[in-house]
């Protein structure tokens, strides 16, 4: 009430409307007065200890710090005034006393932001002739470098921690003088969010150790971009330096990422530079690779393909990557209809596709808006690990008070309160009929439900809120039965007043379905695999880690005449089934557009040139297409591309049901069942080769075969053990590792990893053997 | 006048006893006041009339603090009561818990019902290991007697009374610093506004009062608060307790009315040491600048007559130095403590304290360097005014204070590397 | 850590210090139980011989059901939680003002020549360890330290070492 | 009259002795030319000729790579790249001086915060490939390593002046 009043106060004789109650630093920075500060950051909270901010308040007798302070009528403010100024003179001189004067080897430097303020409030000799403060350092994993000896005691990773990663890692042991920022233990830190400290840190303390000692800031050149994995779409700034992709920032944007980024979409930068990229074309001549011309791969590919078509158009299929840029996807397209195949997709990790093709599954509402709701229910969704950033959102609703709840096949460790309710993959039907049922809706499951008081709770909790959302997440997506997944969580919906948004899984999933990569009457991505075709064209796929069921790919694919793989890198998957591999460019290397989950289009242009020979997809599927004599293939640059793109597929996104609440349940087994999740580093092929996120424990972790104690014991296995997981006729061997927040009947046995490839479906029947 | 108020009883054998403490209409006031119902604005009334000002060491006036409390607020409201005595020279809390603990039972319970406060603590440092105990007796054995728990006698007002031990932090005796301990976590300052009295502890209205100024309160209200104010002068109600250490003969806390002459209460503690001459007396704990001893010789114990001179009365605790101490050694050691003390969160403290003790250290230790004077005034200066709590002050004022009457010392520790003659011994 | 997240909550400690743990987290409001952590440290040292190990507070962390990282930020906040091993008296000798003009650096000085140890470290059979503390509210009977739970006043070097001789 | 005079003049040569004044005067004078490359110019111990890196007394290269010469060179000469080197310091992997660019203005010098980068007393150099024009680390190491004594006596000299 008062909050809204809008008042006029002084701030260097200059008068400043604003709203009562906000904060002056707030109102200083809106008109452009600066007041020096280091411990502020406006999504933090307010620790007023740097005391750099001090300022003159008329009537005030002593200066008062500008970010703890609320504006009030009539008030007079004075950020340069002697006693302002002396105050912030003395906070600056004792800041320094202790910071060593490492300038030229600290990675900050030029971007610090003591080194700024020092210049304009420090002095240029030193009064203090003691010794400086040295801290002994602990190393806190492969993405973060320490360094904190230059420490200030700000306490943003602190608070970042706490506030906003929903992990307190980092804390301020000790006092006074000998207080000290790190872990006290030495471990590393683990947040999917971890890097958004190297951003906050206002000095050297805490930087980037990919990018340790490798460049300055002034020689970056900065590009806006947009972050290639998660279906965030998070801003993002891309640094280079002579033609070379140094690092990735965050690009602030309040209605997507705000200003934080996740580590994948950070670090994920170093797999450009992998040594698998795939910098010259080449051509399977005799079981053998060989490096050949452009002129010679196109015209292989393109002869290869086109024959087949010639044959029987309905023996092309061609599989998108979800990563793919809305115009290499369009064109891939346009190539497979010209072809006169109406086999394309993009839906690679999904396994059940009775549901309707023709929806665009997305969000159904805006990233912002995540975080005003009052409930939601997530269904197959391990949302911290496949959205950080959405994540965050819901994690500032549920701080907020809103109830979150999760249908899920394992226990997650999250960083909000929610209730979780975990089963075996087809219990997930149940748990939801059920939930569905005492919600008071019905379904055409052909099986009976059980409905416990948990499901009542849950129902309830979705019934007795205002706004309420229900998401289905990766998990679900690749779960055999997505569709009865959707189909209840649409009749949930209906009956607790709650809108129903899928999660989409990669940067370009909903681009993807706008543009049509999806079978108009033909075959889908599992269809195409189950019936093999004689050709296939690949757009950024490894066939053994993107794909949903690798073994049934892999035979298809081995099986083909021509596969034509477009793709940043020469994979050991691809070398076995592809026929011709064409070197695409990658991430930072191409124009082009991505639509994240809210629906949102967002283009982003080359930073660099591609790696070697490589050419960005959208040139290579252009010359494929005037190879093959397609018309309409005379674009002249990706925006050519995109502008008839959004003058056929513009329109506003609509929310359209995936699927019913009908038919067979499919995902129940009878021996152990296989939770197939992709780790968070193993999404896709870019992350896959960042090395320093695959350093990190997460990474490290995450091929593994996890049972909980119970099956385990059953099957006489311990922990650590090497087990063989047999999956059909695939095998692989992975290290067991027990962990109680899998269910019973389960093996959490991920996709995308090593070893992996020789598996079937993410979800499905599986067995494990001791060795 | 000597033990009117907190010490009226002290010639009782085991006051901490209950029954001893009943003898002499202990809970009675309670007792009335309870079953009465008496309006709290009539008993804050009463503090307000009483001129009772918090005697932890900023003097604020305890009726005033109360007032701010809304008691018709919904949640829960906290009293916590300040037993971490901490400020070098001051020992006259332990000597309240050892002594009169029901007084403070007594006090903090009356209090607690005058803000509607259903849980209490006593935020007791964790040395005080005996204090406590003792502390701890007198809440059972009040609680056994009905004054403690729930429907206290059959008024309907609950109140539950718990000792909450420190851990080892000057700091702690800062208000919200002791509420963060007790909420678990670092001792270190809230920022303020928002004060206590509307976000306190677990983020609720919460009254804080020291030691004596809560084991004051039984006595005010039983005997009238028009008879306290009278025992004070003008501006400093009551009586207080006074501890005085150092080279005096008999050191201990007294119980004196404010405005006694401080030649008196120095008389009383024995005056000086095997015939050593006053050289000078720091008036309220390490924290307030020192004074020559010819001048303190006239002054009056209260808050005006003490701050008039350029100090403070601050916690009472007095601390009488002979002619043979070398004021450097004085001020490295106070350089010491709050250095180590400082809580780390600012920045002028965490930086500045330290600076200050390095350079006091290598004066005494006859490395100074002739600038040093002017340094240390002008560090000490950088910090004053500028931190979150009264920490960054407490360490800069006694620099101040030394160097404004004896900065003699000083130079000629710089000069000579070595104590003035007649000094340091 | 992790091994301690498998672990049963009623599996830390002895049932003795989880009682005594679970009447200090009764004092406090429910689900304030981080109020009990200074406590809980204390109790948890006392039973290990007056010191804190990281796994002990990695225990306490875990039975408060808190980040590790906050029980370190309190364990290393206050000075009455030790880090390293101390003696099974630990004299905690008071050398602020009151105590210093009262010769205090007398007995600092005794306590090293007669101990044969420094503040901060452990005779050799474990039975001492100094420790220099600051001022501890007993100023009018300075010089002065505190040996477990018990101050000793007035002191003197020669009462010193009838205290010393008594203390096993 | 006045042709007769010239005439007159023009008879003694005095024109002639009065050149050969001049001539006798710097005959005697002390010389100015030197017979370069036998003699050489003295030289400052500013001047800025061929750059060199210095390392330490313990054969530790003194470069951090802090990139102030880069940054501040105006010709745009110097390329540097940095990583860190096995035991976690900082170091260059690349410094290169394209002499074609540089202008010897001494900035790179001047801006090095800890003496590594000096242009030396050496001036003779020519280049006889496309390509030599650019100096490696290596190189400018060796030339470093070569002229040490001399380095370190320029820099000291100068250093009441810096």
């Amino acid at each position: 009430m008062s909050e809204e009043k809008t008042i006029t106060i002084e701030v260097d004789g200059q008068p400043l409307e604003t709203k009562a109650g906000a904060l002056l630093i707030d109102v200083t920075d809106a008109a452009g007065i600066n007041i020096p500060r280091f411990c502020y950051h406006d999504k933090l909270s307010i620790a007023a200890s740097c005391r750099m901010c001090l300022v003159e308040v008329a009537k005030v007798p002593k200066p008062i710090p500008a970010c703890a302070t609320q504006v009030m009528d009539g008030m007079v403010v004075q950020t340069r005034s002697p006693m302002a100024l002396a105050a912030q003179k003395a906070t600056m001189e004792f800041l320094l006393i202790n910071h060593p004067l490492d300038c030229p080897v600290c990675d900050q430097g030029g971007e610090c932001e003591l080194q700024d303020v020092a210049m304009g409030y420090g002095s240029d000799v030193t009064r203090f002739v003691e010794g400086k403060r040295v801290i002994p350092e602990n190393n806190i994993g492969p993405l973060i470098a320490t360094d904190m000896t230059r420490c200030i005691h700000c306490t943003r990773c602190v608070r970042f921690g706490d506030e906003v990663a929903g992990m307190r890692e980092m804390g301020a042991t000790g006092r006074g003088e000998h207080m000290t920022i790190g872990t006290f233990v030495a471990h590393n830190i683990n947040s999917e969010l971890s890097g958004n400290v190297i951003d906050l840190c206002p000095v050297g303390a805490l930087t980037s150790k990919p990018f340790q000692y490798r460049a300055r800031a002034w020689e970056l050149t900065r590009h806006t971009g947009v972050a290639p994995h998660d279906s965030v779409g998070s801003n993002i700034q891309i640094h280079t330096r002579r033609g070379e992709v140094m690092r990735v920032h965050p690009h602030s944007n309040d209605a997507i990422n705000e200003v934080w980024l996740s580590d994948r979409d950070r670090f994920s930068y170093e797999g450009i530079k992998s040594e698998e990229r795939l910098t010259q074309p080449l051509i399977k001549k005799d079981g053998e690779w060989v490096e050949t011309s452009w002129e010679e791969a196109l015209e292989t590919a393109a002869s290869g393909l086109r024959e087949i078509a010639s044959a029987d158009a309905d023996q092309i299929g061609t599989l998108v990557s979800p990563t793919a840029t809305l115009e290499e996807i369009a064109l891939a397209q346009k190539i497979t209809e010209g072809l006169g195949s109406p086999n394309i997709d993009y839906r690679l990790r999904q396994e059940d596709f009775r549901g309707n093709s023709r929806a665009v599954p997305w969000l159904g509402q805006s990233i912002a808006s995540l975080e005003d709701v009052d409930s939601a229910l997530l269904i197959g969704s391990n949302i911290r690990k496949d959205q950080p950033l959405l994540a965050h959102r819901v994690r500032k609703a549920a701080l907020k008070g809103a109830k979150i709840q999760l249908v899920n096949p394992l226990q997650l460790d999250l960083h909000f309160d929610a209730a979780q309710m975990v089963s075996d993959p087809a219990g997930m039907v149940r748990n939801l009929a059920a939930i569905a049922e005492a919600a008071g809706g019905s379904h055409h499951l052909t099986e009976q439900i059980e409905v416990t008081d948990e499901h009542k709770a849950v129902a309830e909790g979705l019934k007795c809120s205002k706004s309420t959302v229900i998401l289905l997440g990766n998990i679900a997506q690749s779960h055999p039965d997505f569709t009865i997944l959707y189909g209840l969580a649409s009749v949930i919906a209906k009956a607790a007043d709650a809108f129903v948004g899928v999660i989409p899984m990669a940067a370009n999933s909903v681009g993807a379905a706008v543009v049509g990569a999806i079978p108009n009457k033909g075959l889908n991505a599992h269809a195409m695999l189950e019936n093999p075709r004689k050709g296939y064209l690949l757009l950024g796929i490894e066939p053994g880690l993107d794909i949903n069921n690798p073994a049934l790919a892999r035979a298809a694919m081995s099986g083909a005449e021509t596969v034509v793989a477009i793709t940043a890198y020469r994979s050991p998957c691809l070398e076995e089934t592809a026929s011709v591999m064409l070197p695409m460019a990658a991430f930072g290397e191409t124009s082009g557009s991505f639509v994240n989950a809210e629906g949102r289009w967002q283009s982003f242009s080359g930073t660099t040139g591609p790696a070697g020979e490589s050419r960005p997809g959208w040139k290579i599927l252009r010359v494929l297409g005037n190879l093959m004599d397609i018309s309409g293939f005379d674009y002249s640059s990706s925006e050519e591309i995109l502008d008839e793109l959004r003058g056929a597929h513009g329109g506003e996104l609509q929310v359209a049901s995936l699927g019913a609440a009908k038919g067979k349940i499919r995902s129940a087994v009878t021996g152990l069942a296989r939770i197939g999740e992709t780790p968070i580093y193993a999404a896709d092929a870019l992350v896959r080769r960042a090395a320093s996120l695959q350093e990190t424990e997460e990474a490290r972790d995450a091929a593994v075969a996890r049972v909980n104690p119970s099956v385990a014991a059953d099957a006489g296995l311990l922990d650590g053990e090497k087990v063989a997981v047999v999956q059909g006729e695939g095998r692989a061997e992975m290290v067991l590792k027990v962990d109680a927040n899998i269910p019973d009947g389960c093996v959490w046995v991920p996709a995308a990893v090593p070893g992996s490839e020789s598996l079937g479906d993410q979800f499905g029947e599986l067995s494990l053997e001791k060795v | 006048m000597a033990n009117e108020v907190i010490f009226k009883n002290r010639d009782l054998d085991n006051l901490w006893d209950i029954e001893q403490y009943r003898s002499r209409g202990g809970y009675e006031i309670l007792t009335r006041i309870l079953t009465e119902k008496t309006p709290p604005a009539e008993i804050i009334d009463g503090m307000k009339t009483s001129g009772l000002r918090g005697r932890g060491g900023a003097g604020f006036p305890t009726g005033l603090k109360w007032s701010f409390i809304n008691r018709s607020a919904p949640g829960d409201k906290y009293l916590v009561c300040n037993s971490d005595e901490g400020e070098p020279g001051t020992f006259k809390d332990r000597d309240i818990l050892r002594y009169n603990p029901h007084a403070l039972v007594e006090g903090m319970l009356i209090a607690s019902y005058v803000i509607d406060a259903h849980r209490a603590y006593n935020y007791i440092r964790g040395e005080f290991w005996e204090p406590y105990e003792r502390f701890q007796n007198a809440i059972d054995q009040a609680r056994a007697a009905g004054f403690v728990g729930k429907n206290i006698l059959g008024s309907g007002f609950d109140c539950e009374l718990n000792v909450h031990l420190g851990g080892g932090a000057y700091v702690c005796g800062e208000e919200t610093a002791l509420l963060e301990s007790i909420e678990g976590k670092k001792g270190q300052p809230r920022y303020k506004p928002p004060f206590p009295a509307h976000v306190g502890l677990y983020g609720c209205p919460t009254v804080i009062n020291n030691t004596e100024t809560l084991a004051s309160v039984p006595t005010i209200l039983r005997e009238g608060a028009e008879r306290f104010r009278d025992i004070g002068v003008e501006n400093s109600g009551g009586s207080k307790l006074f501890s005085i250490s150092g080279h005096v003969k008999n050191p201990g806390v007294f119980e004196l009315p404010m405005g006694t002459p401080f030649s008196e209460l120095f008389e009383l503690a024995g005056g000086m040491r095997d015939g050593s001459k006053i050289k000078a007396v720091i008036p309220g704990g390490s924290s307030s600048p020192v004074i020559p001893g010819e001048i303190m010789m006239d002054l009056t114990m209260d808050y005006d007559a003490i701050a008039k001179a350029g100090s403070m009365l601050g916690s009472g605790a007095v601390i009488v130095m002979d002619e043979s101490t070398c004021m450097v050694k004085v001020l490295d050691r106070m350089g010491y403590f709050y250095h180590e003390e400082s809580c780390g969160q600012c920045t002028p403290c965490r930086e500045g304290t330290g600076w200050l003790y390095r350079i006091v250290h290598r004066i005494e230790n006859g490395q100074g360097r002739p600038e040093d004077i002017d340094l240390l005034m002008d560090v000490q200066n950088r910090i004053r005014g500028k931190t979150i709590c009264a920490l960054g002050d407490a360490a800069a004022m006694p620099v101040a204070g030394m160097l404004r009457y004896y900065q003699d010392e000083f130079q000629y520790h710089i000069d000579h590397k070595k104590c003035m003659a007649g000094t340091g011994a | 850590m992790s091994a301690l997240e498998i672990k049963n909550r009623n599996e830390l400690f002895t049932p003795e210090i989880r009682a005594e743990i679970d009447h200090e987290i009764a004092k406090y409001p429910e689900g304030e139980s981080q109020s009990a952590a200074m406590a809980a440290l204390r109790i948890v040292q006392d039973a290990n011989g007056g010191w804190l190990t990281q796994e002990s507070m990695d225990e306490v962390a875990a039975y408060l059901d808190l980040p590790p990282i906050a029980i370190y930020e309190v364990a290393t906040f206050y000075s009455m939680y030790e880090h390293k091993p101390v003696g099974r008296n630990k004299l905690c000798v008071c050398t602020n003002i009151s105590c210093m003009i009262n010769n205090s650096d007398q007995i600092v000085e005794h306590l090293n020549n007669r101990l044969g140890i420094k503040f901060g470290e452990v005779t050799e059979d474990g039975r001492y360890s100094l420790k220099e503390v600051e001022c501890l509210g007993a100023c009018g009977g300075a010089p002065m330290m505190q040996v477990g739970r018990k101050y000793y006043e007035n002191l003197t070097p020669e009462r010193l070492d009838s205290i010393l001789d008594e203390l096993e | 009259m006045k042709v007769f005079i010239d005439y007159i003049r023009s008879l003694f040569l005095l024109e002639l002795l009065k050149g050969l004044q001049l001539t006798g005067r710097y005959l005697c004078a002390k010389k100015f030319t030197i017979q370069y490359p036998e003699e050489r110019a003295p030289m400052s111990p500013r001047f800025r000729g061929l750059h060199a890196q210095r390392r330490y007394e313990n054969g530790e290269e003194r470069c951090i790579a802090c990139k102030l010469c880069e940054a501040t060179c105006p010709a745009l000469a110097i390329t540097i790249e940095a990583a860190p080197r096995e035991d976690g310091s900082r170091r260059t992997t690349r410094y290169e001086i394209d002499l074609f660019k540089c202008i010897f203005c001494g900035y790179c010098e001047e801006s090095c915060p800890v003496d590594a980068i000096v242009e030396s007393r050496t001036y003779e150099y020519c280049f006889e490939n496309r390509g030599e024009n650019i100096m490696t680390k290596e190189q400018l190491l060796a030339h470093g390593d070569k002229h040490e004594v001399q380095l370190a006596k320029d820099l000291e000299a100068q250093a009441p002046y810096r």
